[in-house]
């Protein structure tokens, strides 16, 4: 199994504050990763490495390596631009732009320079579709992001994260305030979806992550406590803390 | 003995009810007196012609003009100057000692009184500079003076742009004025315009910025070199001197009137934007 | 058992603006017990416990039809002031007055006129003791309410209540800021409250509500899905709905 | 191509940065030349005789602006007593007890009040204020009276936007922590709204107070520019902006000087405000 992306020894401090302490993982291609955690775990700041994010943070100081294809993110020659062209990020809830359904996805595009219009109808048009939300938009493409409703607005965020062609998607609990159906639906569009790209997942709801994650990643105050294939990690916890917060005890 | 709270509660409700309409019965009242003694006395014939015998007859034309020019070029010096600092202060920089100096800096001037800057203008303007009393002179004054509205207006419409916007912009890969151009400004840009209104009318109603540095000439300024008379100041020398109550009068109501209707144009669209927004 | 409610609401109805909060809820809260009210964001319980202190009417647009009873008493009936001392609040984010933690303590004396120099101080000991914050902050008095640590500031909170004497408190997610550990000792108070007051908890926290409560209902949009004893709402929900929630299929 | 959006980039934040510092390049071109007109009077006649001076007779070699400082102080303490309790008032009235339709009316309203040139304030007073006071309490009506009422109404906008955003930035917590408690709405105001946002008021009323000291026109107007220490709030006096706008504009050699160091004097003073309202109070209100 190929790995995408590769930590090692990673620390991260917010002012003086220690947020990440020393964490290394592997996160495979073409697989779902679950991250979980309770609050505060720092399972949002490792991801906000990831796309380097974090670097709109302040007092931020990172050290340790991120390999994205073997590629040093941490201290090699890359700049977050061109990172998150590969990398594709949908937050908490849902943020749409101000601005029409069309473009909100051309966004990315634009930037690159594609101006060309049939190339941008199509590139709209396919990440919907792989967002699940071609069919409810098709008609719709001028109206005002702002007027979808939760769940469409997250898919809307979804496919405008696709349209930049990334190979990695990270989704920082993306779900957390979507009613049922609509988690379902983001639910259906990433198992497709991870046949083509890296998804990470971050989630407090565990039972998102054994859902839908192949494998389980658990964090606690900054520590990476264990991580594994999903069914291991639910069925036969090694750590006493991972056991209690999936069984609810905390969190 | 313990009154009631209930009872004072309602007292105080009442009596704070009464000072804030009172006090936008004061408002009421001056527009009133202004515009029922002025529009007796306004005509197109006053707007459109020149002076004579000192204001005593005749119109205010040339007044007219010079207010809209000294307005108008110092918010097109003021604005990309004023609104491209607070970009900086904004976006651009992390709160620090040099923002603390620069913040410093604006709320300073915008503390220093007109006729500070007046006696500036004078000094430095139409003497070391040997502009004499003129246009140039009077727009380079009052762009220094608005500027920190303008800054102030801009920085505020730039931080209530939600900070979201700007994060799904930068993991989108747009560079940081690509955030800015494309998703920034125009979302604060209606906030930003109330600011340049409010500045606007701050310039048409300035006098004593105005008077020492653009002079007091009645005649029609036509190159920046020359010198010339706002309405504000025009409407000064006619009531200070008492050359006619008439003509005060109805120049205090094309003052007056001007800068209210910037003001609501200012107004309404802020609001709009609000109620957008939420 | 049925006998002895003090709160209770027949078919109430609120709505705020255009937006149907609440829709027919029929419930009732009994004495010295803890009932807690569970379900996803937006679902209207904490909505439900402001209507209990009449916290509803500080926002606009606010209508409220149907019938809530504090003490069998109908809650129109009831002076809004007396109604706040008897049933005290305690809110999500700890929030003391930016003064002292004796000013915090002797507010609601003041207001309420029943500040009497001599017996202020035993009041306040009483209830810092009540909340097991004597110790901690006797010595403290003049110190700002606002440079304790969090778990502090809420104890402090409720410890304010206390010297109204309330004979109800609502808590509305007074956990959700708060670490494990604190929050244990939170809920660690809660239980040696209900002796003496009877408490109605919101929290987003299932397994905090099936550690402290006695009674739990179940909210989703508005409706009050289920009610009844706790370990039966925990142990064989009645309705899909419960059941969908409590095991983790959305939220 | 990435490259060139990098190039672009620093290009912006050149320009921005150099932007940022026009403000105080003016700063500090305000500053170098009111002072370096006024400073040298000050070496020549000696800051004690200018600032401690009664006597005003600059084409006679007497520059005292003692005077005038004294009055400044007058009519802005004036001012203050009329516009503080009725701009927070309206200030408290606006933020707590308004409905939003009636918010959305009265603080554009208020804030109108604020785009009215003062000359125009000035030229009211003349006419309706001034005939009012030489009517009923006598004098000439040119007074330290007008000018505190004129003053107290003009600082008003100042008083009441800059307390509002104070009592409106007190947490909505603080307040729904006190009703909980079965405080009235005044009790929430009285006791805890106001004592929390108690730094924002008292900066509106220091910027007030620097907004009445700066004011110049609307002064002259109903001031009566007499050059003596009033002695009761019926007299006549003039102030240091009174006396720069007065005789600027013919005021040649040491007089021109002489204005200079009033203006000094009355920079020196408004930093000083500024500073007390900018950084001693806010700083506070951050912690």
């Amino acid at each position: 199994m190929d790995i995408k992306i590769q930590v090692e020894n990673l620390k991260i401090f917010f002012d003086k504050n220690e947020v990440l302490k020393g964490v290394s993982i592997d996160v495979y291609r073409n697989r779902i990763t679950g991250f979980m955690g309770p609050a505060g775990s720092g399972k949002s700041t490792l991801i906000s490495a990831f796309n380097r994010m974090i670097d709109f943070e302040e007092d931020v100081k990172i050290e340790g390596k991120i390999y994205i294809d073997g590629v040093d993110i941490i201290n090699g020659d890359i700049d977050g631009v061109s990172l998150r062209r590969q990398i594709g990020t949908v937050f908490a809830v849902p943020i749409p732009l101000p601005r029409s359904v069309f473009d909100n996805i051309a966004y990315g595009p634009r930037l690159k320079g594609i101006t060309d219009k049939t190339e941008l109808n199509e590139l709209v048009r396919d990440s919907l579709k792989k967002a699940f939300l071609w069919d409810e938009m098709k008609d719709r493409l001028s109206m005002s992001a702002l007027k979808l409703s939760g769940g469409q607005q997250q898919r809307l965020c979804l496919a405008r994260s696709l349209a930049l062609k990334p190979e990695i998607i990270l989704l920082d609990e993306p779900c957390s305030g979507l009613d049922p159906i609509s988690t379902a639906k983001i639910e259906d569009a990433l198992n497709e979806l991870k046949k083509e790209f890296t998804i990470i997942l971050v989630s407090n709801n565990t039972k998102q992550i054994a859902r839908i994650s192949d494998y389980s990643a658990f964090f606690y105050m900054g520590e990476l406590i264990e991580y594994g294939p999903t069914e291991r990690v639910f069925t036969f916890p090694s750590q006493k803390q991972t056991e209690d917060y999936i069984s609810g005890k905390f969190g | 003995m313990r009154i009631n709270p209930r009872i004072i509660d309602k007292a105080v409700k009442v009596g704070l009810t009464s000072q804030a309409f009172f006090t936008v019965g004061i408002l009421v009242a001056i527009i009133a007196v202004i515009f029922f003694k002025g529009f007796p006395n306004i005509n197109m014939e006053f707007i459109f012609s020149f002076p004579e015998d000192m204001g005593r007859h005749g119109g205010i034309f040339p007044s007219i003009v010079g207010t809209i020019l000294i307005a108008l070029l110092s918010i097109l010096l003021a604005t990309p100057l004023g609104v491209g600092t607070a970009i900086y202060l904004t976006e651009y920089t992390k709160e620090s000692r040099l923002t603390k100096i620069i913040r410093f800096g604006v709320e300073s001037l915008a503390g220093i009184p007109s006729i500070l800057y007046g006696l500036f203008g004078f000094i430095f303007f139409v003497i070391k500079l040997k502009m004499g009393w003129s246009l140039l002179a009077g727009v380079l004054t009052l762009t220094i003076m608005i500027l920190p509205t303008i800054i102030r207006t801009s920085e505020e419409a730039i931080k209530a742009v939600p900070r979201n916007l700007r994060i799904v912009s930068y993991s989108l890969s747009a560079t940081k004025w690509e955030t800015v151009a494309k998703v920034v400004l125009p979302s604060a840009f209606p906030g930003i315009l109330t600011g340049i209104m409010l500045s606007v009318g701050r310039a048409v109603g300035e006098t004593a910025a105005t008077i020492f540095t653009m002079g007091s000439s009645l005649r029609l300024p036509t190159s920046l070199m020359d010198s010339g008379r706002t309405l504000a100041v025009h409407f000064y020398i006619l009531a200070r001197e008492g050359i006619s109550m008439e003509k005060a009068y109805a120049t205090a109501l094309v003052l007056v009137l001007s800068i209210l209707s910037i003001n609501i144009i200012a107004y309404y669209i802020m609001n709009k934007v609000i109620s957008k927004y939420s | 058992m049925m006998n002895d409610f003090v709160l209770s609401t027949e078919n109430l109805n609120l709505t705020y603006g255009t937006f149907h909060a609440l829709k027919n809820v029929d419930f009732s809260v009994y004495q010295n017990s803890i009932t807690a009210l569970i379900g996803p964001s937006g679902c209207g319980k904490s909505t439900l416990l402001r209507c209990f202190n009449r916290m509803n009417d500080l926002i606009d647009d606010v209508k409220i039809t149907g019938n809530i009873f504090v003490n069998r008493q109908n809650l129109d009936d009831i002076d809004i002031i007396e109604l706040r001392k008897k049933v005290g609040m305690v809110f999500q984010r700890p929030n003391p007055f930016p003064f002292s933690v004796y000013e915090n303590m002797v507010y609601g004396l003041k207001i309420h006129g029943m500040d009497h120099r001599r017996k202020n101080h035993d009041i306040v000991e009483k209830c810092l003791r009540a909340v097991g914050l004597w110790e901690d902050l006797k010595d403290k008095f003049h110190a700002s309410a606002l440079s304790l640590s969090e778990e502090i500031k809420q104890r402090l909170c409720i410890a304010r209540l206390l010297t109204v004497e309330p004979e109800i408190i609502l808590l509305d997610e007074p956990c959700s800021a708060l670490d494990p550990i604190a929050t244990m000792r939170v809920e660690e108070l809660m239980i040696e409250l209900k002796k003496d007051y009877t408490i109605l908890i919101v929290t987003h926290n299932m397994q905090q509500a099936a550690r402290v409560s006695d009674y739990t209902g179940f909210m989703l949009l508005g409706e009050l899905i289920e009610f009844g004893e706790t370990s039966q709402i925990f142990t064989s929900p009645q309705d899909s709905k419960t059941e969908g929630y409590i095991t983790g299929r959305f939220g | 191509m990435i490259k060139t959006k990098i190039d672009k980039e620093f290009i912006v934040k050149i320009i921005l940065t150099t932007f940022a510092f026009s403000s105080l390049l003016f700063l500090f071109l305000i500053f170098s030349f009111i002072l370096f007109e006024g400073l040298p009077l000050f070496l020549k006649v000696g800051l004690k005789k200018i600032i401690f001076g009664f006597k005003w007779a600059p084409t006679k070699g007497s520059f005292g602006i003692f005077p005038m400082i004294i009055s400044s102080f007058f009519v802005t303490f004036g001012a203050l007593i009329i516009g503080a309790p009725l701009g927070l008032s309206c200030a408290i009235y606006l933020s707590e007890y308004s409905g939003k339709k009636m918010k959305m009316f009265l603080k554009p309203a208020l804030e109108l009040l604020a785009g009215i040139p003062s000359v125009v304030y000035g030229f009211l007073g003349v006419i309706y204020i001034v005939p009012i006071i030489r009517n009923n309490f006598g004098g000439a009506g040119f007074s330290l009276l007008a000018t505190s009422i004129i003053l107290g109404v003009m600082i008003l906008p100042t008083i009441i936007s800059i307390s509002f955003d104070a009592i409106m930035s007190v947490p909505k917590t603080y307040r729904e922590g006190s009703f909980a408690m079965g405080a009235t709405k005044w009790q929430t105001i009285y006791k805890v709204v106001v004592p929390s946002a108690r730094s924002g008021i008292l900066a509106s009323f220091i910027l007030g107070m620097g907004r009445a000291i700066g004011e110049t026109m609307a002064v002259i107007m109903v001031a009566g520019n007499a050059l003596k220490i009033p002695t009761s709030i019926l007299d006549p006096l003039r102030t240091l902006t009174g006396n720069i706008a007065l005789e600027l504009a013919y005021a040649t050699g040491d007089h021109r000087m002489g204005l200079f160091s009033t203006g000094v004097v009355l920079l020196v003073i408004i930093m000083i405000l500024n500073y007390i309202a900018n950084f001693g109070i806010k700083r506070r209100v951050i912690k």
